[in-house]
């Protein structure tokens, strides 16, 4: 600092005289320098090499990137497979034809030489037309302009100036004779051209048309050649549009994406357009030819259903992570949210692709056993998803076992509590059978659907004993001591007999929705609809014959709001029904007695509810004045409230007490922190929270010192593996992402309303309905016994005839060979409409008016009666009063029904190919491929033997309408 | 090995953690011509390096060291101590000059002027070379952080602010908002700012020395380590979900506890001194701590003034002393407020949330 | 043919360099030539625009790292680094709730270089600790000291100008760490004394008994935000704050600072 | 950086200091010719970050409903604003046709009464076929490629355009003849 001046000044920078140094003189030997030069420059060139290094290094790291890899083995790939395609189509060529034709073109080729002269003559004569005919063009052209500007000047002047407008009007319309005239002549010298070149073509189109047809020949394999070129255009040339910087310029390789306006990716407050670039690797997912293909260049599994553009999810308007999950912009395995399917997989990835698991997604990839929870975004309604099983084991779960009671969950709002009305349970049991079915309802059934609120992993040890059987007994007494019991309708009769009542119930359809015992073993899922109802085993232990007589006989006379139909069983059937019912006992749980109340187990419980809103002292004294009765009453009813019974049951003075479990609107999006994962040692994702909360709905008590009144308080299901998996995908399922209205146009309310019916009723339980269903078959050897299949009800059935008979089957027996029948389920109007609005939907059946007038001639009926006759339809077919003789397992619907029951055209397609309708059926087929096997009958003309049919069947035998004639 | 963890768990803990690096701090100062020296520099930056690497064999501290937004502060676990070296080992190099009579290291060569072309421009040319290669290294291996979209309904646990504002954090555990977060920054900017005004200690102008300006240097490295720094280092590494403490080889449990009860200055005086229950009035309630906090400002700066401070007086003049003192009196309140944190469990010494005035 | 090979001959790289230095396009723009003698050595200093920044002539104990710690020159790098790649990020990030995070998941996924983010943000880290450490030194050197005092205060607002810069930019990703960071940052406004409504003071500000001037839409944090919480708006404020606001002023005070450094006799140095 | 250099005694005036020389031109070169090649490099990338690999405007190649919704002789506008497609049915087929106007790019309106595309900036007109017949347009409205998909739709492929003046118009895809 000594030459400067401390206070600011600036320092005049001294130029020293030069003499003083050498400017020549090398610098870095110099007494006055800190660094040599060399040094410095040195450093700089190490440091400029090194940064050198590191930005190609960020150039080629930034380039590098994971799909690079795959795009280019697709491309590697598909070269290969081309080209053994492009070898098998050169082969497939045939030679021969080839040849000849070569030969044929040759010879055209000489022919043509030979006439030379004159094709060019013709040529240099088309030539000129063709030049004639352009000036003239333009000429007209130019006139034509000429002329618009001048109408346009008319029609102004017509409108501002109409004085002057005449002239204008004598000026347009001479000018639009001219036009006329030039338009004259270039239409003749159209014609002139078009007949000069038919000529030339009479020399030169034969030619012509054999080269087509030789290129035509061999024109697979030269695609096929094309197509090679295209995907491999050479290492030199896909080296340098794909190289790092240049890449920008027609590169092949690239990022792929859809952009889906319609699905969002769910932002917190906000919906941000998904943006799906899963085919950047997965390139061959749209292509069915790629099945066999590794990932990620193989095909989806499932064309039919997703992806494919002719499916109900075609790749276009759903992309891929509206179903996946996962991270939609992200084109790095891990980044993009890919979870494995099991540890062995995730084994592999981690070695393959290094994968880990991104805790910033809040969507990772669903699992493959999970996927279907996906379904739920669009699939709202209450029914079965096609193709879904394990996501409608979870609905059918939820259903029966009644979720909703105590969690608020969507689309469950009006389905009314699963358990039976306690308001009148004296009436039906015996407290000490509800005190030993509290304790642990699935010792007396196996079966059993109430779950155990006792005697569980948070309350099972021996400390909790007196004090649950305290509960129970409170409980009990309780609900008892509230019952109004109203008499039984009727008593049973006497003399119910046990076999002809399990004959019965073995026949009549209550295999449908009940099951006696345990099912066997079901991998298929062909039987668990026969879950709905309760299941039939120790019966006899539980209720009373009389109870029970009353119940078969009609159901809601004894409980109004039941979802049992009417068998329409007869007094002495119900009678035969509640003895065998009565039969079924379970000795093992009669032997057992429920311990005595222990009082000072019960002070305790009871303390704590006087507790609440007084002081520990206050409460001490009160409970010090109660008498053993008022104190079950207090502990009976807060003990209701605190587990929530109403959730599942009516309970009088509960009607409409709010659900206390924690509400399950959208689960799947609950965020993370606000499980309480306890110190239970599992990973912290919603799956295992959910899956472990299932299994054991108290283990998250584990470890944690609680007070009896704290501890967790949902029940024990007893679900197994199967059973948890298919809730918690439920569970993930359910989550906040919104769908665009478009996005479910296929998807009607009418379907999605009538999928909800169907399963409220369990009406697969018996028939087949879109394709699942018809559990009872399994019950029934014989397959002419089986209840029909409902597959193309719609299309088959009118509406109004289907509407009069859901609601009261009863009316007519359609099949009365069948010992099963179709119960009343009191149906009301608005159901049934569903269910028509519903089948008719499914098929695309016009609905609810169909014309069923039939259009035909005296010719058509006559010939239909001879079909008729020839095909020996009464040999299986009732009409009218014509009854075959035959076994009633053997017998077909009655056909006097036909004309108010079926669909006219429907009548046809089903004679044409009954197997293609009802897969197994007995129904002979008369055409083979659609060609008719009575060949005398209207010359075998197929649709007109059909159309015979239908007039016959519907205009002779149904009298049906018959259109006016015209 | 897990003893030796738990033991520096338990070392970690931000009042044994601020404690210990005070005393660090100051005995190092006082024994500056041992600790120093190239020697201990050559065995402590690469124990401390061994140390980390060892320690990023546990899995709770790699998680926490690794977060990419912490590798930052990690750079200034080495940087801060690193740069504390060099400038106490000049500072101790040029006092044992001076006590020699032998010029300073900086005025040996300030005679000797050099052309800034090439000796300076080159050189930082090759400076940002070498800084582009680092920062482009750095990106390339470490990928900047992306988490879960914006959630206004989820709150992180824990939330954190920005790393260079954790000390700020920190200090919200002992002071109100307002305090912490509005009238402390401000005075650290103005404190700053005004250091060369009340700093008129002529000497150390241009070079490192420490025993010409002890004072002013040990106040600053105070302010700037261990209650700058150091509650940064604290609140990123050692702060947990519910702004728990955790020790480094801690896991992060959501659901870990600790008792944080504790009472105003009102409490002490009114209820467990005198016994009685607090007065209704807002000002009889908080007298005493009016009277505190009061004392705290106006008695000090008067008995400095005629004790230690004497020099400093004389020297700077009543107004230039008593706005040093007064922020002299502002730092301190944090090291005072924490102590009485942590011994008493003192929550406010005046406390009046009805006007969001808490002190 | 000889002409060829004179040509040739000319080609080499140091008659090239000689032709290029003749040139008259070179002259015009570098008007001293290769500063080869000490003449040009300080003409160069003298006559560049951005050279000029430094002395012709410095204090050899000034410009030796062990001094120095290079921190102030590489706060400025460091600087000039982030508004470059700050500029080519303003091509893909569109600063609204919707698009701002997936642009930016997509400059990690397809926009190539997307590494520009990374240099920012790490940049802006490292920056904020050289500031720190450049103000370190120079208070361990006393070299705030008369006649540096004012610059000194210049470089403790440009210090919390580097903080502010990192704070706004922190939350333009618009991710949690974002959202919250800035929330428990911005937070400590709504304290601030009479003017934040949970300020000290804020509810003597009344008309009358019971009209509060002060609440959380007309207070400190409300100015900062754009509204009661970290929003559409906060995000749009912090933007233009990042990108055009701070940097003009800090900016401004860089050009006060250097040009003070020069004024006040360059890098200090004992006396 | 290298260690301070003592001070040596001068060196005699006019010595060439060749042996310095010449190894003060190889590290210098050096490092010039890398400092310039990592600008040079980081200047490309700057460029090439410029190009973003996805683009966000609709895809070339959309679907455009069955042939028989379209009427012959009616220009079909369904297509103009979310895709720049004219969809034509004439007597033997179908065509689609650009709606950049091939002088300046804006978008010519079809006037159904003059039968003409008619561009609003410089007053191009188009005949329906796409040629231009008046106005500085410079050659006709381009097409794009169609084709009928397995599924009956029609198919427009806006990454293959035929022009007439190159004869384009002739090759396969242009023209879906019907």
């Amino acid at each position: 600092m000594s030459s400067e001046t401390p206070n600011g000044g600036t320092p005049k920078p001294a130029i020293p005289p030069p003499a003083k140094k050498d400017p020549a003189l090398n610098i870095s030997q110099r007494g006055d320098r800190l660094y040599t030069d060399n040094g410095l420059h040195k450093w700089f060139a190490i440091s400029s090499l090194l940064l050198f290094v590191f930005t190609v290094w960020m150039i080629v790291d930034d380039y590098n990137r994971e799909w690079r890899r795959y795009q280019r083995g697709f491309t590697r790939l598909s070269v290969l497979q081309t080209e053994l395609d492009r070898q098998a189509a050169a082969g497939a060529i045939d030679v021969a034809a080839v040849n000849a034709l070569s030969a044929e073109i040759e010879a055209a080729r000489v022919r043509i030489a030979e006439n030379a002269a004159t094709l060019s003559e013709v040529e240099s004569r088309l030539e000129a037309l063709n030049d004639e005919f352009y000036s003239t063009n333009q000429a007209y052209l130019f006139a034509r302009a000429e002329y618009d500007v001048e109408r346009y000047d008319y029609e102004e002047a017509v409108a501002n100036d109409p004085e002057n407008a005449e002239p204008l009007r004598v000026i347009a319309e001479n000018r639009l004779a001219d036009i006329n005239q030039n338009l004259e002549d270039v239409e003749r010298l159209q014609i002139a051209i078009e007949e000069t070149t038919t000529e030339l073509d009479s020399y030169i189109g034969e030619r012509d048309r054999l080269s087509s047809e030789r290129d035509g020949l061999v024109a697979e394999a030269t695609q096929l050649e094309a197509a090679i070129v295209t995907l491999d255009p050479g290492l030199i040339r896909t080296s340098i549009r794909n190289a790092p910087i240049l890449d920008f310029m027609n590169p092949s390789e690239t990022v792929n994406q859809i952009q889906l306006q319609n699905l969002h990716y769910d932002a917190p407050f906000l919906q941000v357009p998904r943006v799906d670039r899963c085919t950047t690797c997965h390139l061959g997912i749209n292509d069915a030819a790629k099945d066999e293909w590794q990932q990620p260049f193989t095909a989806h599994p499932r064309l039919d259903v997703f992806v494919g553009a002719d499916s109900p999810h075609p790749m276009d308007g759903f992309g891929c992570t509206t179903c996946h999950a996962g991270l939609d912009r992200a084109v790095e395995f891990s980044r993009a949210g890919h979870v494995p399917d099991n540890a062995e997989q995730q084994a592999a990835w981690e070695d393959q692709y290094g994968w880990y698991l991104d805790h910033f997604l809040e969507t990772p990839m669903l699992p493959m056993d999970r996927i279907e929870a996906s379904c739920l975004k669009c699939h709202t309604g209450a029914g079965d998803v096609p193709e879904a099983p394990a996501l409608n084991m979870g609905r059918d779960l939820i259903r029966t076992y009644g979720c909703f009671g105590c969690h608020n969950m969507p689309g469950y709002e009006e389905v009314r509590r699963v358990g039976p009305d306690l308001t009148t349970i004296g009436g039906k049991l015996d407290p000490e059978w509800v005190k030993k079915w509290l304790a642990d309802p699935r010792a007396f059934k196996s079966e059993a659907r109430m779950p155990k609120f006792w005697f569980n992993s948070n309350n099972g040890g021996p400390e909790f004993e007196a004090r649950n059987n305290a509960e129970i007994t409170a409980i009990t007494e309780y609900l008892f001591s509230r019952s109004q019991d109203d008499p039984l309708p009727a008593a049973a009769p006497a003399g119910g007999d046990v076999g002809r009542g399990q004959a019965l119930v073995e026949s009549v359809g209550c295999l449908g929705c009940h099951a006696v015992g345990p099912i066997p073993d079901d991998p298929a899922r062909t039987q668990h609809r026969r879950r709905f109802g309760y299941n039939l085993a120790s019966q006899g232990s539980k209720t009373s014959a009389d109870w029970l007589y009353n119940w078969v006989r009609d159901p809601r006379a004894v409980w109004h709001d039941t979802n049992m139909p009417d068998m329409r069983l007869t007094d002495a059937e119900a009678a035969d029904v509640a003895a065998y019912l009565v039969s079924l006992t379970n000795p093992e749980w009669e032997a057992e007695a429920f311990p005595e109340l222990d009082e000072a187990a019960l002070d305790e419980v009871t303390l704590e509810f006087l507790r609440t809103g007084s002081t520990g002292i206050q409460a001490q004294e009160a409970l010090a004045e109660m008498t053993l009765e008022e104190k079950i009453m207090t502990t009976g009813e807060g003990l209701v409230a605190r587990y929530g019974c109403f959730g599942c049951h009516v309970i009088e003075g509960f009607e409409t007490a709010q659900p206390i479990g924690t509400e399950l609107t959208q689960p799947g999006s609950k965020l993370l922190n606000q499980f309480d994962f306890g110190f239970l040692d599992i990973e912290h994702t919603r799956t295992e929270w959910y899956a472990a909360k299932m299994a054991d709905p108290r283990i998250f008590d584990v470890d944690r010192v609680k007070r009896p009144e704290e501890l967790l308080r949902m029940p024990d299901f007893g679900f197994d593996e199967e059973q948890v998996g298919a809730i918690v995908m439920i569970l993930t399922g359910l989550v906040k992402d919104q769908v665009t209205p478009d996005m479910r146009n296929d998807l009607t309310a009418d379907i999605e309303a009538g999928r909800g019916l169907v399963a409220q009723r369990n009406c697969r339980g018996c028939h087949e309905i879109e394709g699942a269903g018809g559990d009872i078959r399994s019950t029934i050897a014989d397959q002419g016994l089986w209840p029909p299949l409902l597959n193309t009800q719609g299309a088959k059935t009118q509406p109004m005839w289907l509407h009069s008979f859901l609601q009261e089957p009863g009316e007519e027996t359609l099949r009365p060979w069948l010992s099963a029948r179709m119960p009343t389920f009191y149906l009301d109007q608005a159901e049934a409409t569903v269910l028509g609005k519903y089948f008719s939907a499914i098929d695309n059946a016009p609905y609810p008016f169909i014309d069923t007038a039939i259009a035909t001639t005296d010719e058509s009926l006559t010939a239909g009666r001879e079909l008729f006759e020839l095909a020996q339809c009464n040999l299986c077919h009732p009409a009218g009063d014509q009854m075959p003789d035959r076994d009633a397992a053997d017998l077909a619907p009655d056909l006097g029904l036909a004309a108010e029951r079926l669909r006219p055209e429907w009548v046809e397609d089903w004679i044409l190919d009954p197997q293609a309708i009802a897969p197994g059926t007995r129904m002979p087929a008369f055409y083979i491929d659609g060609v008719s096997q009575l060949p005398g009958i209207l010359d075998g003309d197929t649709p007109g033997q059909l159309e015979a049919f239908r007039d016959h069947l519907f205009l002779t035998i149904g009298n049906g309408e018959r259109a006016e004639d015209n | 090995m897990e003893t030796i963890k738990d033991i520096i768990n338990t070392l970690t803990a931000p009042e044994i953690l601020i404690t210990l690096a005070a005393i660090l701090l100051f005995v190092s100062a006082r024994y500056r011509h041992l600790f120093y020296t190239n020697k201990v520099a050559l065995i402590l930056f690469p124990a401390m390096f061994v140390f980390m690497a060892i320690s990023m064999f546990d899995e709770d501290f790699y998680l926490i060291v690794t977060k990419p937004d912490n590798v930052p502060i990690v750079g200034m676990l080495f940087l801060i101590p690193f740069f504390t070296w060099l400038s106490m080992r000049e500072a101790v190099r040029n006092d044992k000059r001076t006590e020699e009579g032998a010029p300073l290291i900086e005025k040996e060569e300030t005679a000797d002027k050099v052309l800034t072309w090439p000796d300076l421009v080159y050189t930082e040319l090759i400076a940002i070379v070498l800084l582009t290669v680092l920062l482009v290294g750095w990106s390339i291996l470490i990928p900047a952080p992306l988490e879960e979209s914006a959630n206004p309904a989820a709150t992180p646990n824990p939330s954190k602010a920005p790393w260079y504002f954790l000390g700020l954090q920190e200090m919200l555990v002992y002071f109100d908002p307002w305090l912490a977060g509005v009238v402390f920054p401000g005075l650290i900017i103005v404190g700053l700012m005004a250091i060369p005004y009340i700093d008129t200690n002529p000497k150390g102008n241009g070079y490192y020395t420490f025993k010409e300006r002890s004072w002013e240097i040990m106040t600053f490295l105070f302010g700037f380590l261990i209650l700058w720094v150091l509650l940064v280092i604290l609140g990123t590494f050692l702060r947990g979900p519910n702004w728990n403490f955790f020790g480094p080889y801690e896991y992060w449990d959501t659901h870990k506890l600790e008792a944080l009860v504790n009472v105003d200055l009102s409490d002490y005086f009114w209820v467990r001194l005198l016994g009685m229950g607090r007065p209704d009035n807002i000002l009889v309630r908080e007298s005493v701590g009016f009277l505190v906090v009061l004392g705290y400002f106006l008695v000090p700066p008067m008995l400095l003034a005629k004790t230690i401070f004497k020099r400093f007086y004389e020297n700077l003049g009543p107004a230039r002393y008593h706005i040093m003192v007064f922020l002299l009196l502002c730092m301190a309140s944090l090291p005072i407020k924490m102590v009485l944190r942590w011994l008493f469990n003192l929550k406010y010494i005046i406390g009046i949330p009805e006007y969001f005035f808490n002190i | 043919m000889s002409q060829l090979k004179d040509l040739l001959s000319n080609l080499s790289p140091a008659k090239l360099g000689e032709a290029i230095q003749k040139s008259q396009i070179y002259r015009s723009v570098f008007r001293v030539g290769v500063p080869v003698s000490d003449r040009k050595r300080m003409l160069v200093m003298l006559g560049n625009v951005f050279l000029h920044l430094h002395p012709v002539k410095v204090r050899k104990s000034g410009i030796r790292l062990r001094f120095t710690w290079c921190m102030g020159g590489i706060t400025f790098f460091l600087f000039l680094v982030l508004t470059f790649t700050g500029l080519l990020l303003m091509f893909y990030y569109r600063p609204t709730i919707e698009y701002a995070y997936v642009d930016i998941i997509d400059l990690r996924e397809q926009v190539p270089l997307g590494i520009m983010r990374e240099i920012h943000r790490w940049g802006a880290h490292a920056m904020v600790i050289s500031v720190w450490l450049h103000m370190f030194r120079v208070f361990m050197t006393g070299s705030y000291k008369p006649p540096r005092e004012f610059n000194w205060g210049v470089g403790v607002i440009l210090l919390v100008l580097t903080l502010l810069l990192s704070f706004t930019g922190y939350l333009l990703p618009w991710d949690q760490l974002a959202m919250w960071a800035i929330t428990v940052g911005s937070n400590m406004a709504r304290a601030t004394p009479f003017a934040g409504y949970e300020g000290p003071g804020a509810n003597l500000l009344t008309l009358g008994e019971n009209i509060p001037l002060i609440s959380s839409t007309s207070d400190a944090r409300f100015a900062l935000l754009g509204g009661t919480r970290v929003g559409e708006m906060a995000l749009l404020r912090f933007y233009v704050l990042h990108c055009v606001g701070l940097p003009l002023v800090a900016g401004f005070l860089m050009a006060v600072h250097f040009w003070r450094i020069r004024r006040d006799g360059g890098i200090s140095g004992p006396l | 950086m290298s260690k301070v250099n003592p001070p040596r005694p001068a060196a005699k005036r006019g010595e060439p200091a060749d042996a310095g020389r010449r190894s003060f031109f190889s590290w210098m070169s050096l490092a010039w010719v890398s400092f310039t090649a990592s600008m040079l490099a980081a200047g490309t990338a700057t460029a090439r970050f410029m190009f973003p690999n996805v683009l966000f405007e609709p895809p070339l190649t959309f679907r455009a409903g069955r042939p028989e919704e379209l009427q012959v002789g009616i220009v079909d506008e369904r297509f103009k604003d979310s895709n720049q497609v004219w969809l034509v049915r004439d007597g033997g087929g179908i065509y689609a046709l650009s709606t950049t106007c091939t002088h300046l790019g804006c978008t010519p309106n079809w006037l159904s009464a003059e039968q003409k595309f008619k561009c609003p900036c410089h007053g191009s007109g188009f005949y329906i076929t796409g040629i231009n017949f008046e106005g500085p347009a410079p050659r006709p409205l381009e097409r794009f490629a169609i084709d009928l998909a397995d599924d009956g739709q029609l198919v427009i492929d806006k990454g293959r355009k035929f022009q007439q003046e190159k004869g384009q118009w002739e090759l396969p895809g242009a023209y879906l003849e019907f």
